[in-house]
């Protein structure tokens, strides 16, 4: 194990698969010689240079166009979005061309490719900056669609969606950059997409999150416990496709579940977990799905709306209580 | 004129084609009909209900993928938009196979998945069939991406309409594709329409060949009736993407008969335009009378060619109504594919 | 009543409105000349020329931009997109900039504008012509998101996104538009915004679907009448603001719920009447939501394989005597 | 020149700045200088952590702006990217309800909830203030056709940047712009680099005053660090846009001396560039010098000047530091309206 933060794991996921094939690249706006606009890339042009670790000028809809026809040529793009709100200028490219492509060719030709970015909110960055991907994203056939948490997932994940031959939209979180984790060594550690991961065992109530959210989940975990509710912690990192096994198991054994993430309600990922676990646990629910989300609003820059508006740990550990009818 | 003089040449105007042997005609003879004769066949089909969907026929177009195929090399790759029944023909695709894909039957070129729109040769470097105008003018600056990233000396060549020729996505395209000198060869097939909407009417700055000036790509106007002017002018863009200097652009000045798909009844035009265009420019008609006037053929061997791609296009469709639909099994498979590395 | 096509309504409602309000015009692609892609805009250029119905470029940025700017100047445009699927190279305009601003900007700028066109899946057109944006409009806070079914409702609710003063999505359906309906009289015929419509009591079990997906639920009905089952239907009509309460209402009555779009599954509408249903009527519920959607593939186009990815009124009915216990 | 000739001029580069008397120089010199010292302080404030987020700076680029509002009748509109505190400034907006914008307080122009990249005062004919590179690009077209509809003579002025004149939905935005002869007056706020971008490294053709040409939108390139310089030029293509003559593009060449935003080490360039730039160019020195040459001036006198301003802006900050949060309530108001009609 090593300690790296989540920024340094992307980093290093990138070295390593550029290393092991020459098919990979990177391309974006500030990824080269500015070290990209959150450093994700640093030393990466250093080592592979210019033809490799490619600066783009300001045209999401272009250079997305321009990853997925190199994509259907054959090699292995990695195109960063500075955030994703930006990818909706491209998101035309993403969704019709790279994710229908395969199909519509009846499999002859695929798009294997990463599209990976911040997503969702940063600190006070406004409403055009903040917006949550996931479930627009998780909407669409012919994409996986990945929120890693932790630095170990992030690098082997980012590793995984690299290597995957389909098109991957892979949400990093840029508040989570500098958090630090342990890693394990090497380049051979892979994180298989599509599965969910149980972060702490419990009994009485499951407790499902991705990306940032998880870390709320977590310390609503902590909180809950001292108030003698033994949560389950499930971390998603995949939102597409969606590990139902894993929760239903969990709600098999604890009979309530709430689902934390940032982006907006309605037919958020909560939504569609509400859902799925009706369908098919409805016997087993002693509760009502619970979902904590971000607020159904635009997001505000003044610091004491946006705190409003997000969702954290108290608002977790309240729901779970609630379904533990516990209030 | 020399590759010094060359290089400087700037944006500039259509100019007359060259000449060209027997065998060269009789070759775009076969193909173009080759074409023709498949769309017509399409149109009557898809009357019968056996094609759905949209439908774009390429009749009076023939000369542009024709022409510009023929300058390819075999390496070269090729992207369009939805009006591709042409560019797969061109490509040297199975017409049975293009049919039954017209169809949506299980032998179709995409298994019948895709539809008239989204044809596919990858194997030949024909890259599709896009329904999405404009789409595929950056993807097809991706393919040249990554011919240039292989190190290879492979050209990309991009088609698309002048309608389509307003997306913002082909200036940013036209951008990368010239700061990073790009092998691209963009090809306007300037048909005056886009669906209804006649290119003045659209565009402020009908002059198409100029629009890739301010990036410094250099552009040409192109008789795109005339075969021979299509490949003279293709031969010698390509050779200079090739060479490494960069992204080319021509304008194909060229004509579609039909109305924009199946559904159009192309009222926006009148009846003597679309006739005075065959009278006066049909593609195939300058090459008949280039063979007859050349002494290199008859009109009875003429005749023979048309009968023999007549039967050629016949069993295709033919095949097509004859092959069964996908097994509905085909419903869940190619979404996505479980290999990974190669 | 008069007999109409939801294509004359349609045209009706922009009419009635133009000749009301001189800020109401029409723009799009062959929305004058051509006299609308579908013929919905039929007339319009006669009556109301060239300035108030125009004819753009195929630049559904640009032109999304120029409606929204438009609006911040406070006319009222009407944005005819051919089809949906055509906006996603102007969902940044329509999300970041129509929907958000007025939060952004404290109230100061408002966006009264229309969004309208096909949406969803018309007769064999494959996968890049053939997505249902309902659940990723609905997501958004800002913007109010309309799918009606017959004429009057298309005539009714057309009207009154017009009148409205913030951004309105409005989903219509290629395969609706040829279909006739009584329409009410006169041009004081305004259905409001947000509100669902019972259009077949029912004791047993509730179906709940909007735009053609309504025609397939009144069919089922019809169905499981005949098995004695009694459905109650309910056009959704808006998908954002969600009338709850109508469906709350239903749900106390007949304590099952099936949902029918005609979208993918994966955080759909039905997801999110799933979840809010178990939030809010979970102790009512006798059996699970039942969701009806399209196939989670993107749209094939053989005729039999398309039939197979539209859901259908047989598919809606199994799935309400699955909920009833009777299959 | 008589306006016959004019009208065949095309796209061409700067020219040298008229004169201009003391009236007008002190009130470019105040004027910038509030925008300078509003920035300077904007910029502590955000270290001091009262103003989050992005937080970009218009600091060296202050003639632009100063330049073209001057020029603006007072029925004109303007619109710009998130890097617009100088706009509102320029527009007269209140600096205290500026500066509550930046801080997030109840008493922001858009009551805290947009902060610095989303300022509007709508009632001062300035739209904001939008953050994504390029959207307001379309937006401003958007209300020069509201413009045009209405029958008004007013003219819609659209400010973006270098960096955004490579978005697609720029040149969607220039052709609908010329085609429909809208009265639209795009200034490219050209301060050589987007983000760590320099101008070369992300442009094919970086003339960008001949970026409208081949959609007839005839450029200018302007000293846009000399207020003189922005104002005459603005002058002269405000008029024409005003007259029915369609749009017009002005290239600013001009400098920002700050990060990109407040958390940009601006690593990609050298000091010893921006302090060559600031020494020899500096648009407020300009001013000063021209004011002190002309003996309009004495050093006294603009140092006077300089400290009412800094009041000014003292006073704006603490107003700010000073201003409450907005109420919780405001999370879940202004997301729709319910006003129907006007
Ligand atoms: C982004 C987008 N907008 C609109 C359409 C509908 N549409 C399909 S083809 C077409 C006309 C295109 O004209 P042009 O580029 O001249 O090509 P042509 O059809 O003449 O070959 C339109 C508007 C589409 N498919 N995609
Ligand atoms: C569509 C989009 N892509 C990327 C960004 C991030 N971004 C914000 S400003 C900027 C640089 C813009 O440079 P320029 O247009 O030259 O304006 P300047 O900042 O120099 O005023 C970038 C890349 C964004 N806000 N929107
Ligand atoms: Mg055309
Ligand atoms: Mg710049």
């Amino acid at each position: 194990m090593v300690t790296q933060t989540v920024r340094e794991a992307l980093r290093d996921a990138m070295a390593e698969e550029m290393r092991a094939d020459e098919r990979v690249f990177l391309m974006g706006e500030e990824v080269a010689e500015y070290q990209g606009a959150y450093k994700v890339s640093q030393g990466l042009l250093d080592e592979f240079g210019p033809e490799r670790v490619v600066d783009t000028p300001i045209t999401e809809a272009g250079f997305t166009g321009i990853g997925v026809g190199a994509a259907f040529a054959g090699l292995r793009p990695i195109v960063e979005f500075m955030t994703f709100n930006f990818a909706m200028q491209a998101i035309d490219a993403l969704v019709n061309s790279a994710s229908k492509t395969f199909y519509m060719s009846g499999g002859a030709l695929g798009c294997p490719i990463v599209f990976r970015g911040p997503n969702g909110a940063a600190a006070r960055v406004g409403a055009q900056h903040s917006q949550c991907y996931a479930s627009w994203y998780g909407h669409v056939p012919g994409l996986k669609v990945v929120a890693p948490f932790s630095a170990g997932d992030a690098k082997g994940l980012l590793k995984s969606a690299i290597r995957d031959s389909n098109p991957v939209v892979f949400l990093e979180n840029e508040l989570l950059y500098g958090q630090s984790f342990e890693v394990p060594d090497g380049a051979d550690h892979l994180v298989p997409i599509g599965r969910a991961n149980v972060l702490r065992a419990g009994s009485d109530v499951t407790i499902v999150a991705f990306s940032i959210m998880v870390g709320e989940a977590l310390k609503a975990a902590e909180a809950l416990a001292g108030e003698g509710i033994n949560a389950e912690v499930i971390d998603l990192r995949t939102i597409r496709p969606l590990d139902a096994a894993t929760l239903l198991e969990s709600v098999a054994k604890t009979n309530r579940i709430v689902t934390a993430e940032e982006g907006w309600p309605y037919a958020g990922i909560g939504a569609e977990i509400a859902a799925l676990v009706m369908e098919r646990a409805f016997d087993e629910l002693d509760a009502p799905v619970a979902r904590v989300t971000g607020a159904d609003v635009p997001m505000p820059y003044a610091a004491n709306l946006e705190a409003l508006a997000k969702p954290d740990a108290e608002r977790i550990a309240a729901a779970a209580k609630r379904v533990c009818y516990r209030d | 004129m020399t590759a010094a003089k060359r290089k400087t040449r700037k944006t500039q105007p259509a100019k007359a084609a060259p000449a060209a042997g027997a065998k060269e005609l009789g070759r775009y003879l076969r193909e173009m009909l080759l074409i023709r004769r498949f769309e017509e066949k399409a149109g009557q089909m898809y009357g019968m209900g056996l094609v759905g969907g949209f439908c774009h026929l390429y009749i009076g177009q023939e000369a542009v993928v024709t022409g510009v195929v023929d300058a390819m090399d075999h390496e070269d790759t090729l992207i369009t938009g939805y009006r591709c029944h042409g560019h797969m023909l061109a490509c040297g695709a199975d017409p049975r196979q293009v049919f039954a894909e017209l169809a949506g039957r299980a032998p179709g070129v995409s298994k019948g998945k895709g539809g008239s729109m989204h044809l596919f040769a990858v194997d030949r470097n024909f890259y599709g069939g896009h329904a999405i105008v404009g789409a595929q003018v950056p993807i097809g600056v991706g393919i040249g991406f990554a011919h240039k990233y292989r190190g290879t000396k492979r050209v990309s060549v991009v088609f698309f309409g002048e309608g389509a020729a307003n997306q913002g996505q082909v200036y940013e395209a036209f951008n990368m594709a010239s700061l990073w000198q790009l092998p691209i060869l963009f090809v306007i097939e300037n048909n005056k329409y886009a669906m209804g909407t006649e290119i003045r009417r659209a565009k402020a700055g009908t002059e198409l060949f100029k629009r890739g000036d301010p990036f410094g790509i250099p552009g040409e106007q192109v008789d795109g009736m005339d075969v021979l002017a299509v490949e003279a002018a293709t031969g010698e863009a390509i050779a200079r993407c090739r060479s490494g200097q960069g992204p080319r652009l021509l304008e194909m000045q060229t004509y579609r008969y039909r109305g924009h798909s199946m559904s159009d009844p192309a009222k926006y035009r009148s009846r003597e335009e679309v006739s005075k265009m065959r009278a006066e420019r049909d593609p195939i008609d300058q090459v008949r009378t280039r063979l007859i006037k050349g002494g290199h053929a008859s009109e009875d061997e003429l005749k023979v060619i048309d009968r023999e791609i007549r039967e050629t296009v016949n069993q295709a469709a033919e095949f097509a109504q004859e092959s069964p639909e996908p097994d509905p099994s085909e419903l869940t498979t190619d979404i996505t594919r479980d290999a990974t590395g190669a």
